[in-house]
């Protein structure tokens, strides 16, 4: 359904919304006893796993597994000719990567899997499967893959958007933008263009995938997993296996981080079908090398930007062509790329073309505003190096062009209320932007947008008969969101935080409910929730009009009980939420409020980011000397937490720009699967993240959320290459901006 | 092949258990203790999810056989609280909302905890390199740098 | 009459038009009539798109109101992480 | 596999030579384990040297100091006296891994396991230390600079097994300092290392100088053409000048996901001239 806007324009007064009480899973989660994936067992468990392919691209001529199958203590072994077609057309990709069928498509994919009695057997039976591989010729970058000669991954799979005479590698084409490119770019006083390459991260999440499955053989299944999305799990799970959702009940475990890696299925469909023939509970936990070579990275990027600028700082055209490279299958994020590379920006000339490339690497995943930040980290490089070539200040500039209420978006839609002009302005007046800058230092700052989105939400709100209220929903808490339900719950029923526990159903529990992706938990559930707790308010105020025999519309609910809604409705004192819960057996039986929604109207958020760097000019080292994120977040339900995405996202960002990729020799083989060459950020690599939360509530909910987890990576990129290239006096348009790299191109301008 | 015998004390308890000689010390509190509050992140020693204390010394479980426990003090993160009253850390991280997920909690509480009976008054570029070891990838730090900080400054009220 | 903006890539589908007018009264009736009248554009419909009515986005929604006067632009279907 | 705990040097070389298959030693187990873990090594058994008393004891002698192979890197630091006497080798020690690697790797481990980028490896170099070697045939005495061969290769015949290192008395007036590059703050590799010890006499001159580079050639390198740059003078301007150049030339390092070639030759000469001015310092020299 289509929800009406429900926000008043005078702002809301709070008296839960906008505190930060304590999370109701702190206790569990700092002493250790929360359950995440791999902390599941089962009596008679078996270990699973997984045979990897060690070559990029190689058809697979035959698996031999008898000799593993003999091995004592092996129940089941799993290749793919035990998978039959899916009944869902639409999951065939997925099953093919959670088990290769003719061809083995990247270093790491899944060729066979085991069951045994210990770890130790089950290795020692994937040593005893002999696969014969025919090695065929490799690509891994995304420029190389559109070559019209590349070793092609699926001739003939490309969409009908695809121009006759590409390289067979490209899946689709997408183009949007308005306006006349060309008149645009004659208006401008200088045109750069310029072209901008991101290497593949991973959303590095600490957990690794893990499961814990149980299948008879009568298609019952029970499933325990660290996902986004049990739902999504299930009927995926489902399709691949052609068992029927309603037999399959997943159970989310606390889930150790995801950054939408968990938005699909790896391990999950391979368990099950090693349970079934074991018949034996089976559990599988990757390494985090498996988690490196086989799970999704996010796309690679080759962009090619061309931007108009008119020396007092107006934008006259922007145009760009982004290659994406999504791994080994088609969908790459390169739609959302296009999209949103400018729409920060009210532009009268707008194009970008994308293009979705497969290589030979693991099928990309999605990862915090998918596509999103290497588009800005190219639109934005450019137009502070046109900027700065004016002399004007990058700040003023962006806010010249600023998008704002009755834009017409780069992607077509004209903005409602937009918060971007707010964070620009804020980050002006911030003492940071005016705070001096030593030698070698730099400033950057850059803008960025996310969509955000809402999708199927379910969740149920119970009464207890001691007026205490549960309230289930059916997305992972991935980052404090129990804490936040609670207190939308609490804020609508008007009865204190720590009267409401939430919990996360498990899939026989609730109806449908979209995976915990697109900065939807706290808009969609949260909404869901809010009407629930009206639907129970009715109800309650029914139960009280009963009680007073008055008539249903004379009774109010008003700071936590029912109450007559006017002197003509009779003097009752109160009926309060417990008092009502009390007697819910004498009044009709017990109390709840459930709502069920596909929440549209998730309203699009901005952030402006600001950045100083250190670069050392004989080593090319840089340090992150001051970071501040300006974000819109509609209404920050607990402000520690939204906080907490602002640092996250600014962090993981700092991460891709200075050291993070995936490296792949020309062998095709991944050379850095853990944690010591591929770089996340570390404790002694960072400042304090300053945060200053804006908030021009979303008119799409009750509360005027918006989301905030996926816009703060689209920034950072852009805003460290900005602040490195200051700092360096060279402007880096490749990143990673690693060591080497920038003390070469230090040199080379010194040069 | 014979399993190894190990008699250690771990939070305090004496502990016995049969473990292969390639086994981990990770392994033996995960899988045959149901001590699950270590997590494996990495199995490497680069992420620091697995950090406990072996007599006293920090070190990530993960990178020690199970066989090597043998009469040590073992402590992780389950022996942190002491009944129903958490440590002044674990009380500052839910208060500072020093956890997004929580996977990476334990182990830079058990590192943190380390950190503070070595220096109880640390800088914060000290806590910092402290716990260069404990990748968290949700919180960007700050939370946790804060939270371990102005535990370090209630503890050091309270003594 | 609803007016509806299409993005680039579906413009082979219209004879290039960026804009083409559909009798619609809910989303569902758009995407079908539209199906209907550009059969090119039915493959990337079907494998879905989302649509920007009034500046709010949708993406199944089937009886989501437009009104005559509504703006209407059709995006790829949105992807969230 | 076998796990072995002696709790004597004899019974550990007996324990060793005695095995048929392949046998580890163990010390701190940071780089066996994880060779372990990802199936690179796959040891019939393991001996477990952190039961022997004597290797876990930092003492001195000969005027130097004797660190035995089970000694922490965190212990190392914390021995005032050690650091005094060598800060350079305690810091490159201190620089392996995080907090909770050096709760367990140890320095004689570092060396063993041959890897060209080994930090403690160029400090110990420059130190001029010597390794204490144990094996059927009794202890033998070798400087740390011969130890490694190679990538992963060492010296040591099946059966030996390293018990300590030496590290010489400090001449008076003298300095060490170890710096690496590495592309985080923490926790990675060295893509170059470079360490300097150095003797001043009264005047401020250096008498004798000692520099070593790692990572930046199969096995770390003692250089020799980069000591005569300072020896003689009063490590100035010029002097550091010629250092740089000359450890710049001494690297022959490999392109790797790390560093390119370039970078590493640049950054050795970067490295050798920072080190140098800590060295001096540490000497008494006029900063």
């Amino acid at each position: 359904m289509a929800l009406d806007s429900k926000t008043d324009t005078k702002p809301q007064q709070f008296k839960v919304v906008g505190t930060r009480p304590l999370r109701p899973d702190g206790i569990d989660k700092v002493t250790g006893r929360a359950r995440f994936g791999a902390d599941m067992s089962a009596p008679g468990m078996l270990v699973g796993l997984v045979l990897r392919s060690p070559h990029p691209h190689a058809r697979i001529r035959s698996i031999d597994t008898s000799a593993a199958e003999a091995l004592t203590g092996v129940h089941a072994v799993v290749t793919r000719a035990d998978f039959g077609p899916p009944s869902d057309p639409g999951v065939a990709d997925v099953l093919d990567n959670c088990m290769a069928g003719d061809n083995a498509l990247y270093d790491g994919h899944a060729v066979a899997a085991v069951a045994a009695i210990s770890g130790k057997v089950a290795r020692q039976a994937l040593k005893l499967i002999k696969v014969d591989y025919q090695p065929l010729p490799h690509v891994t970058d995304v420029d190389a893959a559109m070559a019209p000669d590349a070793p092609a991954l699926h001739e003939g799979r490309a969409d009908e958007t695809v121009p006759a005479g590409m390289s067979p590698n490209v899946m689709a084409r997408h183009e949007f933008g308005h306006g006349d490119i060309d008149a645009g770019l004659s208006q401008a006083d200088r045109v750069l263009e310029r072209t901008y390459r991101t290497e593949a991260t991973h959303q590095g999440y600490i957990e690794p995938h893990a499961c814990l499955a149980t299948m008879n053989a009568d298609g019952q299944a029970d499933l325990w997993c660290c996902t986004q999305g049990h739902y999504m799990v299930r009927n995926t799970c489902a399709a691949i296996l052609g068992i029927e959702q309603g037999q399959l009940r997943v159970t989310a475990s606390e889930i150790g981080g995801g950054f939408g890696g968990k938005t699909t299925v790896f391990l999950e469909p391979v368990a099950l079908k090693l349970s079934q023939k074991s018949g034996r509970p089976v559990k599988m936990v990757m390494s985090r090398s498996e988690v490196l070579r086989a799970t999704g990275p996010t796309a690679s990027s080759s962009i090619d930007v061309r931007i108009g600028m008119t020396r007092d700082g107006r934008i006259t055209a922007g145009f760009a062509e982004l290659r994406y490279q999504g791994g080994a299958y088609p969908g790459s994020p390169v739609d959302m790329g296009s999209m949103s590379a400018f729409a920060p920006y009210d532009l009268e000339n707008v194009r970008t073309v994308g293009f979705d490339v497969v290589t030979n690497r693991p099928k990309q995943a999605a990862y915090r505003a998918p596509g999103a930040p290497m588009a800005a980290f190219a639109v934005e490089s450019a137009i502070d190096e046109l900027a700065r070539g004016f002399g004007l200040d990058p700040l003023e500039v962006r806010l010249k062009n600023a998008a704002r209420e009755g834009t017409r978006a780069s992607y077509g839609p004209t903005y409602p209320a937009i918060g971007l002009e707010a964070t620009l302005r804020t980050a002006k007046d911030h003492p940071h932007w005016s705070a001096p800058l030593g030698p070698n230092q730099g400033r950057g700052v850059a803008c960025g947008f996310w969509f955000n989105f809402g999708g199927d939400t379910c969740v149920s709100l119970n009464i207890t008969p001691d007026g205490t209220v549960t309230l289930s929903e059916g997305n992972p808490d991935i980052g404090g969101s129990r804490a936040s339900m609670s207190m939308m719950a609490a804020e609508e029923l008007g009865i204190p935080y720590d009267r409401v526990r939430t919990v996360i159903a498990d899939t026989g529990s609730l109806g449908q409910n979209e995976v915990t992706d697109g900065s939807r938990v706290t808009f969609a559930v949260g909404l869901a929730t809010i009407e629930a707790a009206r639907a129970a308010k009715r109800e309650m105020c029914k139960r009280a009009a009963q009680v007073w025999g008055i008539d249903e519309d004379a009774v109010i609910w008003e700071d936590g009980a029912a109450r007559p809604a006017g002197p003509n409705a009779g003097q009752h004192p109160p009926m309060s939420l417990a008092e009502i819960a009390a007697i819910a057996s004498n009044t009709g039986g017990p109390i709840a409020g459930h709502f069920e929604v596909n929440a549209e109207g998730a309203g699009v958020s901005f952030a402006t980011h600001m950045v100083d760097t250190e670069v050392d000019p004989d080593t090319g080292a840089v340090k992150i000397l001051r970071y501040t994120v300006f974000q819109d977040a509609g209404k920050a339900v607990h402000p520690s937490y939204v906080e907490g995405q602002f640092q996250g996202g600014a962090v993981q960002g700092i991460g891709w720009a200075l050291n993070e990729a995936y490296i792949y020799g020309e062998d095709g083989i991944l050379q850095n699967p853990g944690f010591l060459d591929y770089r996340i950020p570390v404790a002694s690599d960072l400042p304090m993240i300053d945060t200053v939360i804006l908030e021009i509530p979303n008119p799409g909910h009750p509360y005027g959320v918006r989301g905030v987890g996926e816009t703060s990576i689209v920034p950072p990129l852009a805003a460290v290459a900005n602040s490195v290239s200051d700092a360096a006096g060279v402007r880096m348009t490749s990143l990673p901006m690693s060591p080497p790299k920038l003390l070469a191109a230090i040199r080379s301008g010194q040069s | 092949m014979s399993k190894i015998h190990v008699t250690t004390t771990i939070n305090g308890d004496p502990v016995e258990y049969l473990c292969d000689a390639e086994e981990t010390l990770l392994d033996v509190l995960r899988d045959h203790l149901g001590l699950t509050g270590s997590k494996e992140g990495c199995g490497t020693g680069d992420c620091g999810a697995c950090s406990v204390t072996v007599d006293g010394r920090l070190v990530c479980s993960c990178l020690m056989l199970g066989a090597e426990a043998a009469g040590r003090e073992i402590g992780t993160i389950e022996g942190m609280a002491k009944g129903d009253q958490l440590h002044p850390l674990q009380q500052k991280f839910i208060e500072h909302a020093a956890l997004q997920c929580g996977i990476c909690t334990p182990g830079i509480l058990v590192a943190a905890k380390s950190l503070l009976d070595h220096n109880p008054d640390p800088s914060e570029e000290e806590t910092r390199y402290w716990l260069a070891g404990n990748l968290c990838r949700c919180t960007g730090y700050d939370k946790i740098i804060r939270a371990v900080l102005d535990a370090a400054k209630d503890m050091r009220e309270a003594s | 009459m609803v007016k509806v903006q299409i993005f680039g890539s579906l413009k082979a589908a219209t004879d290039d038009k960026s804009e083409v007018e559909i009798d619609a009264s809910t989303l569902r009736e758009l995407l079908d009539a539209l199906a209907d009248r550009y059969p090119g554009m039915r493959p990337q419909l079907d494998r879905g798109v989302s649509v920007a009515i009034d500046g709010r986005i949708y993406n199944d929604s089937w009886f989501t109101p437009i009104k005559d006067d509504s703006e209407v632009v059709l995006l790829a279907r949105l992807k969230g992480g | 596999m076998q796990y072995l705990s002696p709790t004597t040097i004899d019974d550990a070389i007996r324990l060793l030579s005695s095995q048929s298959g392949d046998c580890k030693v163990l010390a701190g187990g940071t780089d066996l384990l994880v060779r372990m873990r990802s199936g690179f090594a796959e040891p019939d058994s393991i001996l477990d040297i952190k039961r022997i008393d004597e290797l876990r004891r930092i003492s001195r002698d000969a005027g130097g100091w004797r660190i035995g192979a089970a000694v922490s890197g965190a212990e190392m630091g914390e021995h005032a006296d050690l650091v005094a006497d060598w800060p350079g080798v305690v810091e490159a020690v201190n620089l392996i891994g995080s907090t909770q690697i050096q709760g367990r790797a140890t320095m004689a481990g570092n060396l063993c396991n041959a890897s060209p980028a080994a930090d403690s490896v160029p400090a110990m170099i420059a130190a001029g230390a010597v390794a204490r070697i144990a094996g059927q045939d009794g202890l033998r005495d070798i400087p740390v600079a011969d130890v490694p061969t190679g990538p992963g290769k060492t010296c040591l015949s099946p059966g030996e097994f390293v018990t300590s290192i030496w590290l010489p008395s400090r001449p008076e007036r003298s300095g060490d300092a170890y710096l690496r590059f590495i592309p985080r703050t923490e926790m990675d590799i060295a893509v170059v290392g470079c360490a300097v010890a150095l003797t001043l006499d009264a005047g401020g001159t250096c008498t004798a100088a000692r520099v070593s580079l790692g990572a930046v050639a199969p096995t770390a390198i003692l250089v020799d053409a980069a000591a005569d740059t300072l020896i003689g003078t009063t490590v100035d301007d010029t002097a550091l000048d010629a250092l740089a150049r000359a450890c710049s030339d001494a690297a022959r390092p490999i392109a790797d996901k790390r560093g390119t070639v370039e970078f590493r030759v640049h950054v050795a000469g970067v490295l050798a001239k920072r080190a140098a001015i800590i060295a001096k310092t540490r000497a008494g020299g006029a900063s």
